[in-house]
C-alpha cells in the first residue's frame, strides 16, 4: 500500500517532470526565453492604444467615446459590413453577398468552398465507410481524406496558386479542398454509427445495392450530415479569413494591409467586423443545428431562416 | 402463396450451434407460429428463411427453389421494425415497392400511382390511414410496428415473415398488431412465419406451432396437438410467468386466453 | 478577359484616404482610377503593381503614370494590385496581365516569361541601396559583432531587406546557414518587412540591428556617417539628401554596393500592335509626366523616369542569389 | 394529403434554388466564374509535374524512381524532419525538438502554445461554468472565449507582432490564445455535463467551495479534460505551420519560400514533411485517447508514451 | 451522536407538494428507518434534514440548532453512492475529511496522518480494506456504495442519513451494506435515518419506522408497532409483491425475514 502511493507519486511526478522538460526546451526552440518581453511590453502598450482609440489614460474616465467613431467611419467608408449602393440582383456586382460588402466576399468564399467540397465530401465520406466499400477499399478513401486534412488550407492554397494566382477563386479551390477532407471524414464516421436494421429491412424488400444504401443508410444521416455541414460552413468562414490574408481578398486582406500600414485603429476595426461576422455565422448555424435535432419540420426550419435577419438586429441592438 | 421447405438446416457461429438439423416444411397460406426462448434459434431460423443469412448446412426452398439472398416475394417485419424514422408513414410503406422502381425515381418518389395506392391501401388495413403523412420517428411503437407490416404488404409477397413482432410492445398494440398480422395474411393468401415468446399469444393467434430449444426442432404440430406439456418441453423447467402476458378488455369478444 | 474588375471594385476596393489594399486582385476603384472603358477600340492593357511596401495607396500613386500612358497610346490601363511579387509573376505566365512593376529578384526569377522594359530612375539614379543598420546603445560597432545576435529583416525574398544584407553578412565572416528560409549558424535571422524591422529593432532591446532598403531607413542616419562609409552612396543614392533627418538617430553597420532598380516589365508573348508604342512611352516618361497635380497628398511615385535596361543589368541580383544557394525554378 | 405533398416539394424545391442562388452568386463574388480556370490548366499541369518529379510521361509506367529522391535529398539536406547533429541536452539547440530538425521547431510552436494557453483556458473554462459561477456572470467568461474563438489563430498573430515582431515566439502566443478560446469553450461543455452527485455528495461533507469544485466537479473531468488538450495539441500544430508560412517559422517558412522560388519540388517535399508530422501527432494522441476511454491506469499511459517512437517507426516502414 | 427535531416541515416544488406538514423527532443514537413508495417524499424529507433542500415551511433542528445548509455533522450516503470514480476507494474515504484540511492540502492528499488512519479504519469497518488501491469507477455496486459509507464515517458525524443505500443493489449486496451501515452506526453511536423501499429489508434492520405517504407521514413508531395493516397503510392496495426481496442463505443466522 504505501509502496503503491509511492510509485503512483513518482509517476505523477515524473509525468510533470517530462512535460515540464519538453515545455522549456518547446520555450527555447520558439525563441520565447530569449525574447525579453517585457521590455518590448511598452511598445504592445503604445499599439494598444491604437488598436483601442477609446482609451484614453489621460483623462478619467479613461474612455474617450469618440474613439468608437473611429472605427466606425472605417468600417462604413470602406463598406466592411454593409455596402448601401449594392445591387441584390445582379451577381456580377455580388449579388445578395455584397449588400455585406467586404464581409458578404469572406462570407461568400466560405459558402462557396463548403457547396463546392460538398459533392466530393459526400462520395468520399459514403465510399470511406466500410458498409458500402469492402475493407482494403474504403481505406483508399479514408487515407485520401487524412491526407487531405494533414495539409492546412492555406498550404491547399499555395499549391492552387499556379491554377489562378492567389485570389479569392484560389481561396475557394482551397476551402472547397479542406472540406473533402474534414467533411468527409464527418460523414464517415456518422456512417459508422448507423443501424443494421433499417439496412436488412430494405435488403428484404428486394432492393437493389444503391437504393438499399441510399434508404437504408443515408436516409438514416441525413439530420446529421446537414447539421454537420453547417458546422463545417461555420470553419470555413474562419479559413476564408485566413486566407485573406495571405492575399485571397476579403476581410483578411484589409485587415493585413492596415496591419502593414500600421494602421492599428483600422485593423481593430477590421478585426471587429470579423468577430460580429463569425458569431453571426455560429449563432445562424447552432440554431438551424439545434432545431434539426428538436426534429422540425422543414416548415419550421423555413420560418428560421426567414426570420434570422430580424433576430440578429434583435440581438444586436438589445 | 407460396410453400416453404427447410431441409436439415444447420448453422453455426463459431462454435455457436444456433440450429442444429431443422427440417420441416410449411404449404401455402399457413401461419405459423415460432416459438422458444431467448437464445433458442428463432431468429436465426428466420434469417434463414428470407436469405439474410446463409446455412452452415442444408438449405431452405421457397416453391422448390433455394433461397440464397433476400428476394422480393418474401417480406419481413422485425422485432424493432427497422422502418426508417426521417421519413413519413406513407414514404415508410412506398419503400416496399423499391423492387419495382429504379433509383432515380424511387429517390424523386416517382413512383407508379398504382404503388401509390397500394400504400395507401397497406396503411389502411393497419389502421394507419389518417397518420400516413406524419413522421415515422414520431409515431408510439405499436404504430411504427404497423407501419413495418405496411411495408411488407407493399412489397406484395408470397411469404410473410415477422421475429418477434410485438416483444417491444404493451400488450393492448401486442393484440393489435397480432391481429393485423393475421388478418392481411388471411386477405392476401400469405404464408406466414412469425416467432413470439408470448405463450397466450402464439396459442390465441397461431395455427401451427413450431417448438425449437437449443436450436433443436423440438415441436411442429397444430392448435389441438399443442398442450401444457409441449410448453413444458420448449421452455424446459423454467417458470412461465411472465410469458403470458394480460390480455386487454377490447379483446373480450375474441377467443378466450388460455392462462 | 476581366469583366468584374471594374464594378467589384466598389464593394472591396481603394479609397482616396485609407492606404491602398486592392480588396481583391481586379480592384481598382472607379472613381480614383478614373479609366475610361468607353471606347470599344483601345486595347485594354493590364498594369500589375507591386506591394512592395504596403504603407502606400499604390493605385492612386500610380495614377500619373496611367493617365500619360493612356494619353500616349491609345489604350486604357486597367491597373491590378498583386498579393505577391509570385503572384505577379504568375499572372504574368497564366496572361493575366501585360505590364509589371515588380522588384529587382522578379526579374532573375520571370526572366523565362517576362522581358525587361526599363529600370526605374530616382532622383537620377537607376541604382538603390541596402544598409544595416543598429542603434546607438547596442554596442554593435562592425558586422562581425552580430555574432549570436537577432537581426530584423525584409521580407524573406526581399533583396535589399534580406537577401543583400545576408551576403554582407556573409562576406564579413558569419555563417548564415540556410537562410533565409531557416536558420542561419551564426545569428538569429527574424523576417517582416522594411518598416517593421526598423522598427522592432528600434522598440526591442534583443534585436541588435535591421536590414533594410535605404529608402525606409537612410532618414534615420546622419549623412557624416555615409560620407565615411560609402562613396557610391553620397554620389548616386537619391536618399542621401536626406539622411539624418528623422528620429531616432541610427548606427550605421554596412551599406551595400549599388543594385539595380526595381524593373518594369512586359510579358514575354504579349503580341499587341500597342506593345511597343507602350514601352517606348515609358522610357519616354519624363519626371513631369511621372508627377501628381497639385493637391494630391499621398505618396509621391518613388521614380522619376524610366532607364532603358536588358535582364543583363539584374547579374548582380543573379549572383546575391548564387552566393546564397537560392535558385528561382524555370517558369516557362 | 395532395395538398400536404405539394407544399412539401414546393419547399424542398424553395430551398434548392435558394442555396443555388446563393452559390451562383457566391461563384461570381469570389470571381471563380471570371477566372477562366480552364486557361490556366496547362500550367498547373506543368506544376503538377514539378510537384511529382516522378511522375514522368514520355514512357510507361509513367514513374521514375529517381523523383522520390529529389523529395529526400531535399528533405536531409535541410534537416526537415531529423536532425543528426541535436544535442538532445543542450536547450539553446532546440534539446530534444531539435532532434526533429525543422518538423521539431513547429512541433515546439505547437507544443509549447497549448501548454501556455492552459492554465488561462482551465481558468476561463471553469469560471465560464454555470456552476461555479452565477448566472450573469458566467457569461462574461463565455463572452471572452466566443470572441477569443472569433478572432483566427493568424489573426492573433498580426495582432502580436508589435510585441514580438514575426517569428516562432508569436506565433507560440498567438497559439496560446486561440487556446484560451478553444480549449477553454470545450472545458466549459464538459463541466455542463458533469454530474450533480458527487458535488452534493462533496458539500455535505461539509467542504469548502473550492473543494467542493476540485472534487466534487473536476474530479469528474480530469479525462475528458486531457483528451479534449490533447486534441487542441493536435489542431495547434496544424496552426503552426499555417503561422509559419506568414513568418513564423519552421516548416510553414520553408514551404513559403520554396513556393516563392517556385520551386515546387522542394515544396512537395515540405508538405510530406507536414503530412508525416501532422498524421503522427495525430495518431499518438488518438491513442492517448483512446487508452484513456479506455480507463487505463497512468502506468499504462506511460508504457504508450516511451512505447511510441517505436511503433510509429513500425507502422512507417511497414 | 445528536437528537433531530423535524418541526411542521412542508416543502413544495412549484404545484407538487413533496412534503406536507411532517413532524417527528428521533432521538440520540436511535436507528430509523423511512418507508414509502416511489414518489412519497423520502428523498425530500432527508434532503430537508441534512440541509441540502430548504423547507418551504417549518424547521428541522439537530441538537436544537435549525439546520440551514450541508453540515460536517450530518453525513449523507446516496442511493447512486455518488463517490468519485476517478479516485482510488481510499482517496473517496479521505474526502470525508475535507471539512478539517485546507484546500491545498488536500490537492496534493497532505493531510494528518490521523485522518489517513481514519480513512483506512473506515474502509476496514466496510470490509474494504484490500481494495483500498483500487479504482472506485472499477468496483462492484456494492462495493461503491461501501465506499460511501467508508467516506460518510470519515467525516466523524453524529448523524448518519441515508437514501435508498441499497434501492440499486442486488440482493446479497443489499443485506451486506445494510448490515454494515446498522453495525457502523451501533459502534459510532450515531443517530441514523435511513430510507428504504424493501420491506423485509426495513423490519429486518430497523428499530423505529416513519411511513410516508404522498407527502404526508402515516406511520411513526417502533418494530412492535409495525404489523402488516401499516404496510398496507403506506403502500395502499399495491402489490407488495417485489417490495419483499429474497434473502441469502448467508444471513440465515440473522433475525428471519418475515415474509
Ligand atoms: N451473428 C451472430 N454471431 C454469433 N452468434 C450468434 C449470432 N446470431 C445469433 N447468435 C447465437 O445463436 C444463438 C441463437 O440466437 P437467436 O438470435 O437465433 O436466438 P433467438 O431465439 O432469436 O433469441 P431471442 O429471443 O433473444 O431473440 C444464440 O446463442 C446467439 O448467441
Ligand atoms: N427538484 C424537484 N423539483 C420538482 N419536483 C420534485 C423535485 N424533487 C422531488 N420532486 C417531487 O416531489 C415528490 C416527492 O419526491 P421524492 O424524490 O422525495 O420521492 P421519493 O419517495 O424519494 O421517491 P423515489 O422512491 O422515486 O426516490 C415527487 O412528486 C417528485 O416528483
Ligand atoms: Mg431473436
Ligand atoms: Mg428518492
Ligand atoms: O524591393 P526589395 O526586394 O528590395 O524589397
Amino acid at each position: 500500500m504505501r509502496r503503491g502511493r509511492r510509485i503512483r507519486w513518482l509517476l505523477t511526478g515524473l509525468g510533470i517532470t517530462v512535460v515540464l522538460f519538453f515545455f522549456y526546451n518547446a520555450l527555447y526552440t520558439t525563441e520565447l526565453f530569449q525574447a525579453d518581453l517585457p521590455r518590448y511590453f511598452p511598445a504592445f502598450l503604445d499599439a494598444l492604444t491604437d488598436y483601442f482609440p477609446f482609451l484614453d489614460f489621460s483623462a478619467f474616465p479613461f474612455v474617450d467615446p469618440g474613439g468608437f467613431g473611429q472605427y466606425w467611419s472605417f468600417i462604413q467608408e470602406r463598406n466592411l459590413i454593409y455596402n448601401s449602393s449594392a445591387d441584390l440582383t445582379d451577381p456580377s456586382t455580388g449579388g445578395p453577398f455584397a449588400l455585406f460588402g467586404v464581409a458578404g466576399l469572406t462570407l461568400a468564399m466560405g459558402f462557396a468552398g463548403t457547396i463546392l467540397g460538398f459533392p466530393l465530401a459526400l462520395l468520399f465520406g459514403i465510399l470511406g465507410s466500410e458498409r458500402v466499400m469492402p475493407f482494403p477499399f474504403n481505406f483508399l478513401f479514408r487515407g485520401v481524406m487524412s491526407s487531405i486534412r494533414a495539409i492546412p488550407a492555406l498550404v491547399w492554397a499555395l499549391i492552387y496558386v499556379p491554377l489562378g494566382g492567389l485570389g479569392p477563386a484560389t481561396a475557394v479551390l482551397a476551402i472547397a479542398t479542406d472540406t473533402v477532407g474534414n467533411l468527409g471524414r464527418l460523414y464517415t464516421d456518422e456512417l459508422e454509427e448507423v443501424e443494421d436494421g433499417p439496412i436488412e429491412a430494405m435488403r428484404t424488400t428486394g432492393a437493389s445495392r444503391p437504393q438499399t444504401i441510399v434508404f437504408g443508410m443515408l436516409s438514416q444521416v441525413t439530420t446529421p450530415f446537414i447539421a454537420w455541414t453547417l458546422y463545417i460552413f461555420e470553419i470555413n468562414v474562419r479559413i476564408a479569413v485566413t486566407l485573406g490574408i495571405i492575399g485571397g481578398g476579403g476581410l483578411g486582406l484589409i485587415l493585413s494591409v492596415q496591419q502593414k500600414l500600421f494602421n492599428f485603429t483600422n485593423m481593430m476595426a477590421t478585426i471587429l467586423v470579423i468577430i460580429v461576422l463569425i458569431i453571426s455565422v455560429e449563432m445562424f448555424s447552432q440554431r438551424v443545428r439545434s432545431r434539426l435535432r428538436a426534429d422540425e419540420s422543414p416548415e419550421g426550419l423555413l420560418t428560421l431562416l426567414l426570420g434570422f435577419p430580424r433576430r440578429m438586429a434583435e440581438s444586436l441592438t438589445k | 402463396m407460396s410453400n416453404i421447405t427447410v431441409d436439415g438446416v444447420t448453422k453455426e457461429f463459431g462454435d455457436t450451434v444456433a440450429l442444429r438439423d431443422v427440417s420441416f416444411s410449411v404449404p401455402e397460406g399457413e401461419f405459423v407460429i415460432v416459438l422458444g426462448v431467448s437464445g433458442s434459434g428463432k431468429s436465426t431460423l428466420l434469417r434463414c428463411m428470407n436469405g439474410l443469412t446463409s446455412p452452415t448446412r442444408g438449405e431452405i426452398r421457397v416453391d422448390g427453389t433455394p433461397v440464397k439472398d433476400p428476394r422480393k416475394d418474401i417480406a419481413m417485419i422485425f422485432q424493432q421494425h427497422n422502418i426508417i424514422g426521417q421519413m413519413s408513414a406513407y414514404s415508410n410503406a412506398l419503400t416496399g415497392s423499391l423492387s419495382r422502381t429504379g433509383l432515380l425515381k424511387s429517390l424523386l418518389q416517382l413512383q407508379d400511382t398504382e404503388e401509390k395506392y397500394r400504400s395507401l391501401d397497406a396503411l389502411d388495413t393497419v389502421g394507419l390511414l389518417d397518420e400516413s403523412r406524419q413522421r415515422a420517428r414520431q409515431m408510439s411503437g405499436g404504430q411504427q410496428q404497423r407501419v413495418g407490416i405496411a411495408r411488407a404488404l407493399v412489397q406484395r409477397p408470397n411469404i410473410l415473415l415477422a421475429d418477434e413482432p410485438v416483444a417491444s410492445l404493451d400488450p393492448g398494440s401486442s393484440q393489435q398488431v397480432m391481429r393485423y398480422l393475421r388478418q392481411a395474411a388471411k386477405e392476401r393468401d400469405l404464408t406466414a412465419a412469425i416467432s413470439l415468446h408470448q405463450v397466450n399469444l402464439a396459442r390465441k393467434f397461431g395455427e401451427r406451432f413450431i417448438g425449437l430449444r437449443n436450436g433443436e426442432l423440438v415441436f411442429d404440430g397444430y392448435r389441438d396437438e399443442f398442450s401444457m406439456d409441449v410448453i413444458d418441453e420448449i421452455y424446459g423447467d423454467i417458470d412461465t410467468e411472465g410469458m403470458f402476458e394480460a390480455s386487454d378488455d377490447e379483446n373480450a369478444d375474441e377467443q378466450a386466453v388460455t392462462k | 478577359t476581366d469583366g468584374g474588375s471594374e464594378d467589384t471594385g466598389g464593394d472591396t476596393g481603394d479609397n482616396a484616404s485609407g492606404g491602398d489594399t486592392g480588396g481583391n486582385e481586379t480592384g481598382g476603384d472607379s472613381e480614383s482610377t478614373g479609366t475610361t472603358t468607353g471606347d470599344a477600340e483601345e486595347s485594354v492593357v493590364r498594369f500589375l503593381l507591386n506591394p512592395a511596401e504596403a504603407d502606400v495607396a499604390i493605385i492612386d500613386q500610380y495614377q500619373p503614370m496611367f493617365e500619360y500612358l493612356e494619353s500616349e497610346v491609345s489604350v486604357s490601363i486597367d491597373p491590378t494590385r498583386a498579393a505577391s511579387y509570385t503572384a505577379t509573376l504568375q499572372a504574368l505566365r497564366n496572361d493575366q496581365g501585360e505590364i509589371a512593376d515588380t522588384s529587382p529578384s522578379a526579374a532573375i526569377a520571370g526572366k523565362d516569361v517576362v522581358d525587361v522594359v526599363g529600370i526605374r530612375v530616382a532622383y537620377g539614379a537607376a541604382q538603390y541601396f541596402s544598409l544595416i543598420t543598429t542603434t546607438p546603445d547596442s554596442g554593435i560597432s562592425q558586422l562581425s559583432d552580430l555574432q549570436g545576435e537577432t537581426v530584423a529583416m525584409g521580407d524573406v525574398l526581399s533583396v535589399s531587406g534580406t537577401l543583400v544584407p545576408l551576403t554582407m553578412l556573409q562576406d564579413a565572416g558569419l555563417d548564415v546557414g540556410n537562410a533565409p528560409d531557416g536558420q542561419a549558424g551564426d545569428f538569429n535571422a527574424e523576417y517582416s518587412d522594411h518598416t517593421t524591422a526598423r522598427e522592432q529593432m528600434i522598440n526591442r532591446g534583443d534585436v541588435a540591428a535591421a536590414s533594410t532598403g535605404a529608402f525606409s531607413t537612410a532618414a534615420h542616419v546622419p549623412k557624416a556617417q555615409f560620407d565615411e562609409m560609402s562613396q557610391d552612396f553620397v554620389d548616386i543614392s537619391a536618399e542621401y539628401d536626406n539622411a539624418g533627418s528623422a528620429d531616432p538617430t541610427l548606427e550605421l553597420l554596412s551599406v551595400s554596393d549599388p543594385l539595380p532598380r526595381a524593373p518594369l516589365v512586359s510579358r514575354s508573348n504579349w503580341e499587341d500592335p500597342v506593345r511597343e508604342d507602350i514601352e517606348q512611352a515609358i522610357l519616354n516618361a519624363t519626371e513631369d509626366d511621372l508627377s501628381h497635380d497639385e493637391g494630391y497628398d499621398g505618396e509621391p511615385l518613388w521614380f522619376t523616369g524610366v532607364q532603358e535596361g536588358t535582364i543583363d543589368d539584374y547579374q548582380p541580383i543573379q549572383k546575391v542569389l548564387d552566393e546564397l544557394g537560392l535558385e528561382f525554378e524555370d517558369l516557362s
